[in-house]
């Protein structure tokens, strides 16, 4: 699969990024890219910087120096809802849903961002606002269905299980329609089969055409999954490549894979 | 409990729902409406406030159920917490009260789109600043908001200060004018009597058919009662539409909605803007019924009462709103037989409406959306399956 | 005309028995200013029990309705007072913001009010044909107090209004009438006073003022007056009726309160009608506005008792009214202003409120 | 302008004195805002009794003739009177929590709800005062009880004047042993609750309560015990606001806690909702500040200066002077 | 046995979480509950410290009835929890949240408490590093680790971990299974729910595997991770 990684060229470019809380420096002059189409992993202990990364990207913080790039615009100072629009999305380590409303319904308002009509259309119910309203809805059920949720369309986001609750992240993500999704930690909670499941899942987002950012700590889905992989340790890149090479950079290992036991199947 | 007006109408539409057929549901739907027209003519035995107008009673209930409608965007809809919503209701109250008579001299239907559209900048010029401000921050930002209103007409000399504005006129009447101790207007209704059995039509008591006077309140209850409804179902293709869930994504998470895309501010102004010009409308409509309007009637307490109007019936719910304020502004009344003990007995009654029903009178409903959402699913997996 | 309304389908009804005739009282019973309404309401039950102790074979009954004060809620009361047929006379609105919001609705249908204390100086000014008042407007009391005042060697006098009706009226008349003899005004929300009261005592004293006057009620000017005595200033404090209850020299204390002059168009109540009014209501001393509402009643009462029991014709016996009450000769002027408009200076001493002498 | 500097000390000194009047009771409304995130409207009936409570004890030791004393004579009948009003708002605040409040909490009822059933209460509360002579009949209205009634729904005076006398001059002021008594004790009882609350275990359990109530029941923390606590706590400080307030202010009403209430709030708010330290500086800051403002502007403008001051704190600092919540903030 | 499960029912309104769940938790042992995503592992967790009202059934600890008991009092007799999500107090400094884990300890000043503390420091270097950094700004995994060192805080005699290893990173997993044994080692009691299965299968004594709110199986760790049945759907073939 890395044969996609080549060709393309870069989405997103990371530029000497550093972000500092009080005396903690979170990230420290970061800088990657990501390429149009593919699969990367952002992988690191645990407090390395990655959630700060997705941070950072979304606009959630201010990076304290460096800039972000993506498809050519800078990120800095943007609204967040400018970013998404933009075409980045994003799903959350710890849940974040619209816990009252239907599984349908969140998916909808990551629809609704690319829509045009507002108040007025609505209010008149203008044929455009209906146009619009009828295609959000069907998007947001094909993307249900594609997640393997459209049984469960009208149950509150609130009632789903966990792993439920982690599909429908991507599938508002996805209903963004953007260039770029990041996945932060998707598999958190699944056993090892539904990870395989999701990793198809995984590999058919990007064969839609969306590029993939993934956090992950689990190390088959990542090796299996992902065309290139980047390594943060305290803050700072102490490593990128592909999947065999990270698998064999004596550094990730020492920070991050540890000496696997023999026995972990 | 009580029926009142306006859930009963929230009753036949529902009933209406479940016919599936469409003349089945509009003729329930237009029962319904005719039935809360008529309700101050019909007497009903029970339901009628035996120590006070009726009459005036529901042009209360229906001024209440308008302002919880609008003030549901704003605290059900968007979860922006407003506790000086009275500032929206003065605000409209005195647009009509200096543009009709005490500066200026306008029919006071040139007054209302007005009063609303400046009660809407009133909004917007609080809200800009302040939506900033988080959750119950915003709640005692807004309160604030709506006692510097007050204290600032009691100090302006222009606005009449304490003394108020007095002898707002009333709308024009529609046919023959009236004069003392002839009610004008185009025909007269008779109201029923239930005094005797059976029951009889009371030819001795009669509302003109839109006779603006201080005597008969019923015709500006069906004034309110109509821009309730043209409110209500705004309120409802707002609802229904991405603008509705743009707020309801917001009062969930707002930094999650803000990154799925959603211009948080932008909605939450929206919200605070249309909830004003409700307010600014119901406003509006009490200074023309009432003639006379003084900073004492915007106080502190109207805005508690406003919210919880809200709230006890349901927030997020417009129905529940128009039950909660219809509930709010009718138990007082239907309490008066209570004599000085009423006050203790409605705060009785709210502790016991809030124990008893958490989620309000009618909690917002997402089963019949979801009974939409049904369909299409088996319409999609159907087309699956072909595949 | 008059009685064109008055007679419209009330009187019809109303011929069904010869009693079980209705007065109706419309103010506050509850809310915040509760106590001035249940003083009101007192008054008229002192009035009522005398007179269904002597015609116990046709007695009246009182029929109240309780507005909280609020003209919000007055108008729908109102209606129901009118919709009553029983109910031939009113006692009240208690409040000026009420009466204005109801004056209308009451001439309309010829229903007569007699108000015990509603005192804003417009409310005869709208052509109402059914308004009268028992008690001196707040233009009439202004410049007799000021003049007062200043024969008690009053120079510099700061002016207070508790930014109500009432409160604001007379103060700007009291300011009116003293001219250049004003070194200060302020005002305050009624009922709010505690939280400004050391200001405004700075204030007063910063001024230089030798005097005070507040156009408010006790509740506000006792604090005031005890506040300022408390600072040490030695200046005259006046106030007007809305002060002359014996809750000021409660709140004021007798030290605060000695030598307060409180103006009221109003003769001292008597002994005599303070006892009557103690048993008419549970041992419970009278207050502001108790012996106007009594007059009030009184002067509907004997209306009913000489015979006047449809709505018109007891509005055209007040009209006539023109009898000894309590706090003053009951008659009123055209438009519903009573005519006896003497002052009274009462003067506190020893913790107590002195029998006014009317002011010349 | 001019006044107020001429008169500095004075202002700022009864704007002190005020101000932590609304202190005490604004750390009633912080307490339970930090534990159970909601505005206990009803705590102003929870203050308002209290005065009650002060009154009753002076006419109880004194009887009803009205009399005038200095600081140091009425200390005694002061010191029994802060000790049941403390008690006596206490009292109401547990039984409001537990009418209220904990059915509804126990069902996790969404948090407006509870505001609403404040509401009520807080009708309820005030009005059932408004009433005390019907219920004071009940009990056959005797001499001795019409005392502690006075009249229905007018204001209830303390019998006993306490006249201040000056200390100390500060400037253009004579600071007397009533304002320094008032500062000093809401000082005094303020900082006792922050030690309270920072030092005891029962404080670590408010906060738990306030982050996490689930989490915090798993450490062990009883949290309805906490809650419980929470509103008697901020009920004794409502107590000694009361007893402080009459000291300064001698007459209550039935309504005396709603108007000292929204300022109370206000101040809480302005301080940073939650942050007990937040609310002693709200409540100083707002007292000293309206009277500032009152004094240039004229007194009809006083709640105004407050409101727009709120206003303006809450755009520059958008969770108050010192941050938030009890949970986040270090109370 | 110190923990006795009997016929243990619990619902979410209607919906059944769990039904009719039997089993033991025998003083010394680690045992563990595996299955998928909303089997009712959660549940049968929270159901264990109080969080969950029981519908039907009896839940017994050191020999006592603790089935209606509140949260509270089942953390004085000795029973702590690791939550799922990890319910750190966001607003607390990681110390003060350590402090929490041992609200119930009246040995705060004592060399034993101390100890303790030393030790989730030296589990955790982490946590000691970052002592005075308020939990909420934590990473994901830093505030697992916190919600662990501060349910060990406690001293437990049984502590219930609800997926420790969820949002480690990968060294840390290895570590955290050795620190699981070495608890349990000195004597404290472990109920473990984990999707890393075949870790936890290996160093418990007992396993349960629950399926839609039963349990289906039950056998000692070596012998469900054995099992091809188990394997194929709870520890994932190779990828
Ligand atoms: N707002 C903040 N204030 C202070 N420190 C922060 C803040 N946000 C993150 N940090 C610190 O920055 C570091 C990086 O955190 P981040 O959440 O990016 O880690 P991560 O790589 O996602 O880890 P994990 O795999 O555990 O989720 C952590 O040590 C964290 O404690
Ligand atoms: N608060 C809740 N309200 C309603 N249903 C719930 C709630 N919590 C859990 N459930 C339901 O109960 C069932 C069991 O959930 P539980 O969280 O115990 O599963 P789990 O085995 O821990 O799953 P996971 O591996 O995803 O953590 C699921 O069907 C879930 O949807
Ligand atoms: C009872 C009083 C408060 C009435 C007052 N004098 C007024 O005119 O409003
Ligand atoms: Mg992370
Ligand atoms: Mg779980």
């Amino acid at each position: 699969m890395s044969d996609t990684a080549t060709t393309t060229q870069t989405l997103l470019e990371v530029h000497d990024v550093t972000i500092k809380f009080g005396g903690i420096t979170a990230l420290d002059g970061v800088s990657f890219d990501i390429r149009e189409g593919e699969i990367l992993g952002l992988i690191g202990p645990n407090g390395a910087g990655k959630t700060t990364c997705f941070n950072v990207m979304t606009g959630v913080y201010q990076p304290t120096s460096g800039q972000i790039r993506f498809a050519g615009t800078g990120l800095a100072k943007m609204k967040r809802h400018a970013i998404t629009r933009l075409g980045i999305a994003r799903t959350f380590q710890n849940i974040r849903l619209f816990k009252s409303m239907t599984a349908l319904e969140n998916v909808l308002v990551g629809a609704d961002a690319h829509s045009r009509v507002g108040f007025f259309h609505a209010l008149l119910r203008t044929p455009l606002q209906r146009r619009e309203e009828a295609e959000s809805r069907e998007r947001a059920m094909e993307l249900l269905k594609f997640m393997g949720l459209a049984r469960r369309a009208d149950e509150l986001a609130v009632n789903l299980s966990y792993g439920d609750q982690r599909r429908l992240e991507i599938a508002r993500a996805m209903a963004t329609n953007p260039k770029l999704i990041c996945l932060d930690e998707p598999a958190a909670g699944f056993n090892p089969a539904e990870k395989v499941v999701l990793m198809d899942l995984i590999k058919k987002v990007r064969d839609r055409g969306y590029t993939v950012l993934l956090i992950e700590h689990d190390m088959k889905l990542v090796m299996g999954v992902t065309d290139r992989i980047v390594v943060l340790e305290f803050g700072r890149k102490i490593a990128e490549g592909t999947p065999a090479e990270i698998r064999d950079n004596p550094a990730v290992i020492a920070a991050y894979l540890g000496v696997e036991e023999d026995d972990a199947s | 409990m009580n029926l009142v007006p306006a859930p009963v109408a929230a009753t036949f539409s529902r009933i209406g729902a479940r016919f599936d057929n469409r003349p089945a549901k509009i003729t329930l739907a237009v029962l319904g409406v005719l039935f809360v027209y008529a309700l101050p003519l019909l007497n009903i035995p029970l339901l009628t406030t035996p120590d006070s107008d009726f009459g005036g009673v529901l042009f209360s209930v229906a001024a209440y159920a308008l302002i919880a409608v609008g003030l549901n965007i704003v605290i059900g809809y968007a979860g922006l917490l407003d506790l000086g919503y009275v500032g929206f209701y003065a605000t409209g109250a005195y647009t009509v009260g200096v543009l009709t008579q005490y500066h200026w001299h306008w029919p006071f239907f040139l007054a209302l789109p007005v009063a609303i559209v400046v009660t809407m900048i009133a909004g917007v010029m609080l809200g800009a600043p302040t939506l900033r401000v988080r959750g119950d921050y915003l709640a005692i930002v807004t309160m604030g908001f709506g006692e510097i209103i007050r204290l600032v007409i009691t100090n302006t000399e222009w606005l009449g200060k304490s003394g108020g504005i007095a002898k707002i006129p009333m709308p024009p009447t529609i046919g023959t004018p009236p004069q003392p101790g002839e009610p004008g207007g185009l025909f007269g209704i008779p109201h029923i009597s239930w005094s005797t059995f059976p029951n009889v039509v009371d030819v001795g008591h009669e509302t003109h058919f839109l006779s603006f006077t201080v005597l008969d309140a019923i015709p500006f209850y069906w004034l309110i009662v109509t821009a309730l409804l043209l409110v209500l179902l705004g309120d409802k293709l707002l609802k229904d539409s991405r603008v509705g869930r743009a707020w309801e994504a917001t009062r969930e998470d707002e930094d999650v909605a803000e990154i799925m895309g959603v211009p948080t501010f932008r909605y939450k102004l929206l919200a605070f803007a249309l909830g004003a010009g409700i307010g600014g409308l119901s406003g509006a409509m009490f200074a023309t019924r009432q003639t006379f309007i003084q900073p004492a009637s915007f106080a502190l307490l109207l805005s508690m009462l406003f919210v919880a109007s809200v709230i006890v019936g349901g927030a997020g719910n417009r129905w529940g709103a128009v039950a909660g304020g219809a509930v709010v502004a009718y138990l007082p009344e239907r309490f008066r037989g209570f004599t000085e003990w009423r006050m203790l007995v409605f705060g009785i009654a709210l502790i016991v409406l809030a124990t008893w029903r958490p989620e309000g009178l009618f909690p917002p409903r997402r089963t019949r959306r979801a009974k939409a959402a049904e369909a299409e699913i088996e319409e999609l997996e159907g087309d699956a399956a072909n595949v | 005309s008059l009685s064109a309304c008055g007679t419209t389908d009330s009187s019809k009804n109303a011929d069904g028995g010869k009693c079980g005739y209705k007065i109706g009282f419309l103010g506050a019973q509850t809310g915040p200013n509760g106590n001035l309404g249940l003083n009101m309401t007192g008054g008229i039950k002192t009035a009522l029990d005398a007179y269904n102790k002597d015609h116990a074979d046709c007695k009246v009954s009182l029929v109240i309705k309780d507005s909280q004060g609020s003209q919000d809620q007055a108008p729908p009361l109102a209606k129901s007072l009118i919709d009553d047929s029983k109910i031939i006379g009113v006692v009240g609105p208690g409040f000026s913001g009420e009466s204005a919001a109801t004056g209308d609705a009451f001439s309309q249908a010829g229903l007569v009010t007699v108000s015990p204390s509603a005192t804003n100086v417009d409310l005869t000014k709208n052509g109402w044909k059914t308004f009268h008042r028992v008690l001196a407007n707040d233009d009439a009391q202004g410049p007799a107090a000021a003049k007062y005042l200043q024969q008690q060697g009053a120079k510099k006098v700061f002016v207070l209004d508790d930014s109500e009706d009432y409160g604001t009226g007379l103060a700007g008349a009291v300011k009116k009438a003293l001219g250049s003899a004003v070194v200060g005004t302020d005002s305050y929300e009624k009922d709010k006073i505690a939280d400004v009261v050391s200001g405004l005592v700075t204030k007063i004293k910063g001024s230089g003022a030798d005097s005070v006057f507040v156009g408010g009620y006790y509740g506000d000017s006792g604090l005031l007056a005890k506040k300022l005595r408390q600072a040490a200033w030695k200046g005259i404090f006046e106030s007007g009726d809305g002060s002359e209850d014996p809750g000021f020299v409660d709140q004021a204390g007798a030290a605060g309160a000695e030598g307060a002059i409180l103006t009221a168009a109003a003769a001292p109540a008597t002994a005599d009608f303070t006892s009557k009014y103690e048993a008419a209501n549970g041992g419970k001393a009278p207050g502001l506005y108790s012996a106007e509402a009594y007059d009030a009643a009184t002067a509907l009462l004997n209306g009913i008792d000489s015979g006047a029991t449809t709505r018109s014709a007891l509005l055209d016996y007040v009209n006539s009214y023109d009898k000894p009450g309590v706090t003053k000769q009951i008659k009123f002027t055209k438009t519903g202003e009573v005519t006896t408009q003497t002052i009274y200076a009462y003067t506190v001493k020893d913790g107590k409120i002195q029998p006014g002498t009317p002011i010349k | 302008m001019e006044f107020l500097l001429h008169h500095f000390f004075e202002l700022t000194i009864s704007g002190l004195a005020l101000g932590s009047i609304y202190a005490l009771v604004a750390l009633g409304y912080t307490l339970v805002y930090g534990v159970l995130q909601l505005i206990n409207f009803a705590h102003s009936e929870v203050f308002m009794y209290g005065t009650f409570a002060v009154a009753w004890v002076f006419v109880f030791i004194g009887g009803k003739e009205s009399s005038s004393s200095g600081l140091m004579a009425a200390l005694p009948t002061l010191l029994l009177a802060l000790v049941v009003a403390m008690l006596v708002s206490g009292g109401v605040a547990l039984a409001l929590e537990r009418i209220a409040y904990r059915s509804l909490m126990k069902r996790n009822a969404p948090k407006l709800i509870a505001l609403i059933s404040a509401i009520g209460a807080s009708f309820a509360l005030s009005e059932a005062m408004g009433l005390r002579d019907k219920f004071a009949g009940w009990f056959g209205l005797d001499d001795n009880l019409a005392n502690y009634v006075s009249k229905p729904r007018d204001i209830y005076t303390l019998p006993v004047t306490v006249n201040p006398h000056g200390l100390f001059t500060l400037g253009d002021y004579r600071v007397t042993d009533v304002d320094v008594l008032v500062i000093v004790s809401a000082l005094l009882m303020m900082v006792g609750l922050d030690q309270f609350i920072r030092r005891t275990r029962f404080g670590r359990g408010i906060r738990a309560v306030a982050q996490d109530p689930e989490s915090a029941m798993l450490m062990g923390v009883n949290s309805t015990r906490v809650v419980q606590l929470t509103f008697f706590v901020g009920g004794l400080m409502a107590g000694a606001a009361a007893t402080l307030y009459m000291l300064n202010i001698g007459f209550t009403r039935q309504d005396a806690g709603f108007l000292l209430g929204v300022k109370a709030f206000t101040a809480a708010v302005m301080g940073g909702i939650g942050n007990l330290r937040g609310a002693l500086l709200g409540g100083l800051v707002l007292g000293v500040a309206e009277n500032w403002g009152a004094a240039v502007l004229g007194t009809g403008w006083h709640d105004v200066v407050a409101f727009v001051l709120l206003i303006l704190i809450l755009l520059f600092r958008p969770s108050g002077l010192l941050g938030d919540a009890l949970g986040k903030a270090r109370a | 046995m110190l923990l006795e499960v009997k016929g243990l029912s619990v619902n979410y309104g209607h919906i059944e979480a769990i039904r009719d769940i039997s089993f033991g938790v025998a003083e010394g042992t680690i045992t563990t509950l595996i299955g998928a995503n909303g089997a009712g592992k959660t549940t049968t967790l929270k159901t264990l410290s109080g969080l969950r009202k029981v519908r039907e059934g009896k839940v017994t600890f050191d020999g006592k009835d603790i089935t209606d008991l509140s949260p509270e009092r089942r953390v004085k007799l000795g029973i702590s929890q690791s939550p799922e999500g990890r319910g750190c107090f966001p607003a607390m400094t990681v110390r003060e949240n350590l402090d929490m884990g041992a609200y119930v300890r009246s040995d705060r000043k004592s060399a034993a408490y101390a100890q303790d503390l030393d030790r989730v420091y030296e589990l955790f270097p982490r946590l000691k590093e970052r002592e005075k950094q308020a939990a909420g700004s934590m990473s994901g995994g830093e505030q697992q680790m916190l919600a662990i060192g501060r349910a060990l805080m406690a001293r437990p005699k049984l502590i219930l971990l609800d997926e420790p290893s969820m949002g480690l990173a990968p060294k840390l997993i290895q570590q955290i299974f050795s620190i699981i044994t070495e608890i349990n080692q000195q004597g404290t009691t472990v109920l473990l729910v984990e999707q890393n299965a075949a870790q936890a299968l290996k160093r418990s004594h007992e396993a349960h595997i629950l399926e839609t709110g039963e349990i289906v199986r039950s056998g000692s760790g070596k012998e469900l991770a054995g099992d091809p049945a188990v394997k194929a759907a709870y520890l994932g073939g190779d990828v």
